[in-house]
């Protein structure tokens, strides 16, 4: 692996809202992180290298050269960290699909923060809590006061706070995919900057990538996965089972379609797309077998949460975001 | 969802890249817009933005001059957009584009706000009147930008016509076609032609005899050689667009050929009879038959359906002019236009409906009707259970404005609710003719209204009250009731509440009851799915508009003659015919039809075959190219209609003219802050 | 200076009373015809309504009624033919699918059913166009503005890069 | 990032530890020194909330298992696998012989991924390296610089093999998806399960070569051996995991057994019995709540017989178990007690929390032959059974595993649709959030006095504390040159910084 400079190039990874499958997935490239070591200078890396804040703080501006951002951006500190992380890089990179669209901690949006706080901490059949006690930003002790970040409304995408040059979505990202693209960047090949451009993935739809028939036949019945055992080689929505491959990007190689299972669409909207779940109920409204509003209303009542469904991971890039 | 084409530069306009010149062309219709909406104030505000370099506003802009002014600044100004803001887009959309062509500028650059109908005839405070206009502008203005030259859809046609269906709507249209030189081939079910006319008798409103009538109209088309007449023929399959339409079609053979001299003898020999289908079920004809006596061909056919080939209609022949085999043939026709003349049947009630099936004295008007022709059934006689006639009751609307919840439902679970429009008149028809020959017989007629609608019509009316038929109303809600007669006086009673005498019941002796039934179109569900035609609520043939189009089906080069469309009397059926014969023939004498171009376009990169779009499409013009594992729009089967790109989850599929980053752009315009400002 | 005195007085006329902004999405055969049969009998409803033409009730994507929302509309109106008329045969099916579901989706959003609605109307029925504007236009003024950009703005949504669906298109 | 104007009491200095590290937000550790310079207080913060348990709300059950993974994309197969457990009782769903072995499998296979990611990767650089070795080197590289390549290719191999195994099973490597109600998404083919035991294979050797390399490196060096029987990291706390009905080590089902210090059991409860033992105490403090158990009473950050404080780790449920079920974990299991409690029974249960490494490794053992046994299953290839179909009215359900980093529950209440009303989540680091603030506080108050200045190492042994625990926000931390970032800032009253520690 060569870089088109003769030095190495610094590289920078953070974990925000997330799960940390981003980082993960990241490890799965396995033993050729070793050539990316020999070619690039990771110089942040909270889960893997020692620097700080203070470090990356002290960095002269746009001193990184790519910057992985993973997760969404669902408090404070993640915000502040965003803003730093971009003024000290030259590319930054929405990593993930958190990162991306939310990811499935953006299903957040759905509820209210205190109906969050109230789930967590109060309204739960293993709490204990008669005082009522809740998580404060600043709290007072006899030796000081702590401080943890303040929690949003709603979860951020990272590009809801701070300008990014691409995004590589996926729940996680797959690690062929991410190498190819981690080549690209660090090769110095790479598509034009500050477009926010996806890379590491096709404008394509799961469909594409997907083995699975189609029959061009209409739904007469939807099903849940737990309900049916679908046909082994039938496209898994024309059985009834709603997937959203339609309306998913592609790049992840119809994994989950492979395994007999609908895809959810982790990784968010295809093509020029921006709201994924309003692509959905697109299709959705196109291949029912109905000819009357009665039928019509009868099927539809057979999705289970819709809502839930189609923005199960891209609530954050939907069009309206979040829950009023 | 963003498209492609951006605001401030043009998406190549005349010549590509250069900026933005609108011209904005506001009407006063008159006052009729210029009385509410303050199109001067609304001219000078629009005037002040970007892109635009012209915005005035004219008392007519429909009218000559204006229209040369437009043309003129266009040329002076050097426009490259041109909105026009004054009535609905319906009316004056096309003239205001023949404009723009005529200025050299493509038509489809042009937008059209509709500040008439839907501003200054419904706004009532001018202040607000005048902001929506403005607004509603503005959003035209931001839109047109995103705006790129069309061009219409040209598809040469076929220098031929297919006409299905030899009634008198077929037979005229045909006729027509031929006498413009084109060629025709007409496809009829039956082995005879002339449709259900022959089996009217007389017709309104001359009083003439239908049959020489008929006669005289096949006459003109059997001796045109530019027509084919295929009897006995069905259409099986039709592949193809406007301009070049194939159909297969099946013949089966009539079993008889001109050899056969002596007819009554092979009739007479056949031992298999089947209920006559001419004479409504009123006797019964052979397997080998002739409608009528003066059917066309005059020859008679074999009812394969009811023929037993044992030969006996071929020994009393002496063996010449029969053939019992009855292998159909199929051919291709080749043609450029289709004419749909495929007729109506009369509505069949419902067993115990006002009695019918339940009483041998129930009878339907077309029953009537065959009663009363002097060469029909009886001979002229009316006679039902041996009795004479003294009273005969009709009832209106049987199968026509029915009540949903009042009337028996049909199979499909409806009511027939719309009006059949030929009966009333038909109605009164027959009991003038009955009056005439037998006035000692009483009439009652009993309707929900008489509809007397047409030119002379209305004399049947007259006539009819003068002749002294007894006129009772009931409410289609409220129908009358028929049952035996229990005193004996009739065989019926009819008892019905009575509008005209403030809801009296009155009871009325029927020695016959006559069902003035409606009328339904004849069942085509396979031509149907073939051309893809749309249907009215009511289950006949819907045209593309009723004033505009009243002869065409969306699908471009299909049109429909006569009584497939709704219920018309001959009169009615002819005009029609005449009109579509007349659209299909300009059309093959153009050579080419022209389409709006507002069709489907896929974008190939972004496209990922996942098919949606396929099986979304109502007229089959998606298709997925399987080597490239794309899907592919037929520009000349796509009628415009968008729903594909609105399906599209990757948004691969654009509507020329309706694309997402110019409805977009509206939207955008229409609720931008500005916009608030304006409301 | 025509617009300044313009301006000031359309801010105090916004202040003094919330006029909703709805946005009608028509199909051009029925329901636009039958909006321009409403004017044609003079019959009056408030100007809040803006059309938006589309070619058949079928093209009304979804990501349009979303975006009118996020863009600040108060109430979405969507109109088509009558199921059975449709100009296309059966654009409007998908149409009786899509709508219903979508408000299924944005009510769980947050959005009143009242401000969106999916409505049957023939080109004859201008009456009938005239009483749904009527109705719905004091139905949204009472639930009072959506404001969505408002609300997401306050949010910190797209305060970095991503002005969409806020920015022009 | 602790902002500057936050306020330290009069007479007391601030030692901010920001970052540790991340998951679920990221760890984060106040030390609070008085006048002298010695530890008066010590917290431990997890300054992160993500409300799964609100937003699963009004979800399908059956989607649970696909969307509870991402709490933790280190340990989703055992979300993945509670979830489904829980889906299952909420269905009523009795499980076909296949779909058990098949999802045991899967998790035992996850098991030995995870652990040898934590030991290589997160404890080994501690030990092989040294705690207080230049911080440049004392990590995975480092390690395998120490010990060879050929170790380092053996650990990445394990690793890339895991995930193979994973993506046989789950469709995708990280995040797998095919745990549904009633079963498995899809059956086990013959040509993958060939492939699974070649993987097993591999995978046993390579637990009992690294049995044998924390022999030799850790047990046979008496400086190490002495940190971990004497040094400031031991707690006396109740231990809860997971036992099969003959109180071994199982991590995929059974009950849920506690013992206390002295080794006697205090419950045993089935999984849908959790809420009536276990209680969540919250602090303002910070977003992570504290579990204990009810029986005992929350009595604050203490430990001892008296204090509901438990652990969830490989040790507790070493110490809860009366044994493993594979021959050579059992052979481990002894020598394990015999060396740190002279009871090779297993009765006297551990409490040295440096120990848990080596408990890991038992458990590593002990994942890789069971799989072995499960692979070799004849029902393991059955075409059908490996899933019911669901037809039980939905309503509430429970589901347990132990994750590899402690007992996680899930716990659903759905309406007659399926819809979740309800859920409440208890995850395997939540369980020893008070005995890792207690670690933390302890290892500071023990390496920390008055005049000793503060270097990198002491850092690093505080960090040890928690370490052991693999908390979650541990997982792949070393995994590449360095470690994590540490930064020690002594702040005065009015929170200027007086003086700042760092590791380079």
């Amino acid at each position: 692996m060569s870089t088109n400079g003769s030095e190495k190039k610094k590289v920078a990874m953070y974990w925000a809202a997330s799960c940390g499958g981003c980082d993960i997935s990241l490890l799965e490239i396995g033993p050729r992180i070793l050539d990316l070591t020999a070619v690039a200078d990771v110089v942040f890396w909270p889960v893997a290298v020692d620097f700080k804040y203070a470090d990356v703080a002290a960095y002269p501006d746009e001193y990184i050269d790519y910057c992985f951002y993973n997760g969404g951006v669902r408090n404070s500190e993640q915000e502040e960290v965003a803003r730093l992380l971009r003024k000290k890089s030259k590319t930054l990179v929405a990593y993930g699909t958190c990162a991306c669209d939310g990811g499935i901690p953006a299903l957040a949006n759905l509820k209210s923060k205190q109906g969050i706080f109230e789930a967590a901490y109060l309204d739960n059949p293993s709490t204990v809590n008669p005082a009522k006690v809740l998580p404060q930003e600043i709290t007072e002790t006899p030796v000081g006061q702590l401080e943890i970040p303040k929690f949003y409304d709603q979860v951020l995408r990272l590009i809801d706070v701070v300008e990014v040059d691409y995004l590589i979505p996926g729940c996680p990202p797959q690690a062929d995919r991410v190498w190819e693209a981690i080549l690209a960047l660090v090769g110095g090949v790479v598509p034009p900057r500050n477009k926010a451009v996806k890379v590491a993935c096709t404008d394509k739809s799961v469909c594409d990538e997907c083995k699975r028939e189609k029959r061009k036949v209409k739904i007469k019945e939807f099903k849940r996965p737990h309900q049916v055992r679908p046909e082994p080689e039938w496209c898994l929505l024309e059985q009834g089972l709603i997937c959203m491959g339609p309306a998913t990007r592609s790049g992840c190689g119809a994994l989950c379609t492979n395994a007999d299972l609908p895809c959810r669409g982790c990784y968010g909207p295809s093509g020029t797309v921006e709201d994924q779940g309003t692509a959905m109920v697109s299709a959705i409204g196109s291949i029912l077998d109905v000819t009357t509003e009665e039928q019509a209303r009868a099927m539809l009542n057979q999705i289970a949460d819709p809502t839930g469904t189609f923005y199960r991971f891209s609530l954050g890039s939907s069009y309206l975001k979040a829950r009023k | 969802m963003q498209g492609n084409g951006s605001a401030g530069v043009v998406g190549n306009g005349n010549g590509a890249g250069e900026d933005l010149r609108i011209g904005v062309f506001i009407c006063h219709c008159g006052g009729n817009i210029s009385d509410v909406v303050d199109v001067k104030r609304v001219a000078e505000r629009i005037r002040k933005l970007p892109g635009v370099v012209f915005s005035d506003t004219h008392n007519f802009m429909c009218s000559d001059p204006a229209q040369a002014m437009i043309e003129e600044k266009i040329k002076e100004l050097n426009l490259n957009r041109v909105i026009v803001a004054a009535c609905s887009p319906t009316l004056h959309a096309l003239t205001f584009r023949r404009t723009l062509e005529r200025a050299g500028l493509n038509q489809y650059l042009f937008e059209h706000v509709n500040i008439r109908e839907q501003v200054s005839w419904v706004v009532e405070d001018p202040e607000a009147a005048t902001r929506k206009a403005e607004r509603l502008i503005r959003a035209a203005v931001k839109r047109i930008g995103h705006l790129a030259p069309l061009d219409k859809r040209r598809i040469p046609v076929h220098r031929s016509a297919l006409v299905i269906g030899a009634g008198v709507a077929g037979l005229v249209a045909a006729r027509d076609l031929a006498k413009c030189g084109m060629k025709v081939d007409v496809v009829e079910r039956s082995p005879f032609i002339g449709g259900r006319m022959a089996q009217l008798g007389k017709v309104f409103p001359t009083g003439e005899d239908a049959r020489p009538l008929l006669s005289k109209l096949i006459q003109e088309v059997v001796h045109d050689p530019n027509v084919t007449i295929f009897t006995s023929t069905e259409v099986l399959s039709s592949v193809g667009i406007v301009g070049d339409f194939r159909t297969k079609v099946r013949t089966t053979p009539r079993g008889v050929d001109a050899r056969l001299t002596y007819v009554g003898n092979a009739i007479a020999a056949c031992p298999e009879e089947t209920i006559s289908e001419f004479n409504y079920g009123l006797t019964k004809r052979k397997a080998i038959y002739m409608p009528h006596p003066n059917c066309y061909p005059q020859m008679p056919a074999i009812d394969w359906g009811t023929c037993t080939k044992c030969g006996k209609c071929l020994t009393a022949v002496g063996g010449k002019g029969i053939d019992l085999k009855d292998e159909p043939r199929e051919v291709e026709l080749h043609s450029g236009v289709i004419i749909l003349a495929t007729g109506y049947d009369p509505y069949e009630p419902l067993y115990g409906e006002y009695g019918y099936d339940v009483f041998p004295e129930v009878i339907t008007l077309q029953q009537l009707w065959r009663m009363l022709d002097w060469e029909g059934p009886t001979g002229g006689q009316i006679q039902r259970g041996g009795k004479p006639i003294k009273n005969i009751a009709i009832i209106h609307c049987a199968g026509a404005r029915q009540y949903q919840g009042i009337s028996m439902p049909q199979p499909d679970g409806k009511v027939k609710d719309y009006c059949a429009r030929t009966c009333c008149t038909a109605a009164l028809h027959a009991s003038l003719e009955v009056k005439e020959r037998w006035p000692e017989i009483n009439i009652y007629d009993l309707h929900q209204d008489i509809r007397t609608y047409g030119r002379g019509h209305e004399d049947y009316y007259k006539h009819a009250s003068e002749a002294g038929v007894t006129f009772l109303r009931f409410d289609g809600h409220d129908l009358p009731k028929v049952e035996k007669d229990l005193r004996g006086e009739a065989p019926l009673v009819v008892k019905v509440i009575d509008q005209l005498t403030n809801g009296r019941e009155i009871e009325v002796p029927a020695d016959l009851l006559v069902l003035a039934t409606g009328v339904v179109p004849h069942d085509i569900s396979e031509l149907i799915d073939m051309y893809k035609c749309a249907i009215g609520y009511d289950s006949f043939l819907l045209e593309v508009h009723p004033k505009l189009r009243p002869v065409e089906l969306a699908v471009t080069g299909v049109f429909i003659a006569g009584s497939c469309q709704g219920p018309m009397d001959i009169t009615e059926c002819t005009a029609a015919a005449a009109a579509a014969a007349s659209k299909a023939a300009a059309m093959i004498a153009h050579g080419q039809v022209e389409m709006e171009p507002f069709i489907a376009q896929v974008n190939e990169e972004l496209c990922t075959g996942c098919r949606t779009c396929l099986v979304v499409c109502p007229y089959d013009a998606i298709s997925r190219d399987e080597s490239r594992g794309i899907a592919v729009v037929s520009t000349a089967v796509c009628t415009g209609c968008g729903t594909c790109a609105a399906t599209c989850p990757s948004n691969a599929i654009v509507q020329l003219g309706f694309q997402d980053d110019q409805v977009l752009a509206e939207l955008n315009a229409l609720l931008d802050r500005e916009a608030a400002l304006v409301l | 200076m025509a617009d300044q005195v313009m301006t000031a007085d359309v801010s105090t006329r916004a202040s003094a009373t919330f006029e909703p902004r709805i946005i009608g999405f028509l199909c051009y055969w029925c329901s636009y015809t039958g909006a321009d049969m409403a004017g044609t009998a003079r019959m009056k409803y408030p100007p809040n309504i803006d059309i938006v033409r589309l070619m058949c009730s079928g093209r009304i994507d979804p990501e349009l009624v979303a975006t009118a929302f996020a863009k600040g509309a108060d109430g979405v109106l969507v109109c088509g033919c009558h199921i059975g008329d449709c100009h296309y045969m059966v654009g409007n099916h998908k149409t009786m699918v899509r709508i219903p579901l979508l408000q299924r989706v944005l009510r769980e959003m947050g959005i009143e059913p009242q401000r969106f609605r999916l409505e049957w109307v023939s080109a004859a029925e201008g009456a009938r166009f005239q009483k749904i504007v009527r109705e719905m236009t004091e139905q949204v003024r009472q639930l009072g503005p959506l404001n969505w950009p408002g609300l997401m703005r306050s949010r910190g949504v797209g305060h970095g890069m991503d002005l969409k669906p806020w920015g022009e298109v | 990032m602790t902002t500057p104007h936050v306020k330290t009491a009069e007479g007391f200095k601030r030692i901010s530890i920001d970052p540790i590290t991340r998951l679920e937000g990221h760890g984060k550790i106040d030390i609070f020194l008085n006048a002298e310079g010695e530890v008066a207080d010590c917290f431990f913060q997890v300054p992160e909330l993500r409300g799964f348990e609100k937003f699963c709300e009004g979800r399908p059950v059956e989607e649970m298992p696909r969307i509870t993974p991402r709490i933790c994309g280190v340990c989703p197969e055992a979300h993945m696998m509670a979830s489904a457990k829980a889906c299952d009782a909420v269905y009523k769903a009795e499980l076909p012989l296949t779909a058990k072995l098949l999802r045991e499998l899967q998790y035992n296979i996850f098991f030995v991924t995870d652990h040898t990611t934590h030991f290589y990767a997160l404890a080994a650089p501690d030990f092989v390296m040294g705690p207080d070795c230049d911080p440049a080197i004392r990590n995975l590289i480092g390690v395998i610089g120490k010990v060879g390549l050929e170790i380092g290719g053996k650990v990445i191999k394990c690793r890339a093999e895991g995930h193979e195994a994973s993506k046989i099973f789950g469709g995708k490597p990280v995040n797998p998806v095919n745990a549904i109600p009633g079963g498995m998404s899809k059956p086990l083919y013959p040509e993958e399960r060939n492939r699974i035991e070649e993987i097993v294979v591999d995978m046993v050797e390579f637990a009992k070569f690294s049995m044998q390399l924390f022999e030799d490196v850790v047990l046979k060096n008496p400086q190490y051996l002495d940190l971990i029987l004497n040094g400031p990291y031991i707690h006396k706390t109740y231990s809860m995991g997971l036992v099969d009905e003959k109180n071994r080590v199982n991590f995929y089902d059974g009950k849920v057994r506690v013992v206390g210090p002295d080794g006697k059991e205090l419950v045993k409860y089935e999984p849908r019995d959790y809420y009536k033992h276990i209680g969540e105490h919250v602090e303002p403090w910070t977003y992570l709540k504290f579990p204990y158990l009810k029986a005992v009473g929350w009595k604050g950050l203490v430990d001892g017989l008296d204090s509901g404080v438990y652990r969830a780790t490989p040790q507790s449920r070493l110490n809860v178990a009366e044994g493993m079920n594979s021959p050579l974990a059992q052979e481990a299991y002894e020598r394990y007690f015999e060396t740190l409690t002279n009871d090779r029974s297993g009765h006297t249960p551990v409490h040295h929390t440096l120990a848990i490494h080596w408990a890991r490794l038992v458990e590593l053992l002990n994942a890789a032959e069971h799989s072995l046994e499960l692979v070799r299953h004849p029902e393991i290839t059955h075409p059908e059974n490996y899933r019911v179909v669901c037809t039980n009215v939905p309503s509430e359900g429970v589901g347990i595993v132990e994750a590899p980093r402690g007992t996680l529950t899930h716990h659903y209440v759905t309406d007659e649709r399926g819809i979740v009303k309800r859920a409440n989540l208890i995850v395997g680091t939540t369980n020893n959030n008070a005995a890792i603030c207690m670690s933390v506080k302890k290892a500071a108050q023990g390496l920390i006095r008055k005049g000793v200045e503060v270097k990198e190492g002491t850092l690093n042994m505080i960090e040890m504390a928690f370490r052991a625990y693999d908390p979650c926000y541990g997982c792949a931390t070393h995994s590449l040159p360095g470690q994590m970032p540490l930064i020690v800032r002594v702040r005065d009253v009015d929170g200027t910084v007086l003086s700042e520690t760092t590791r380079n």
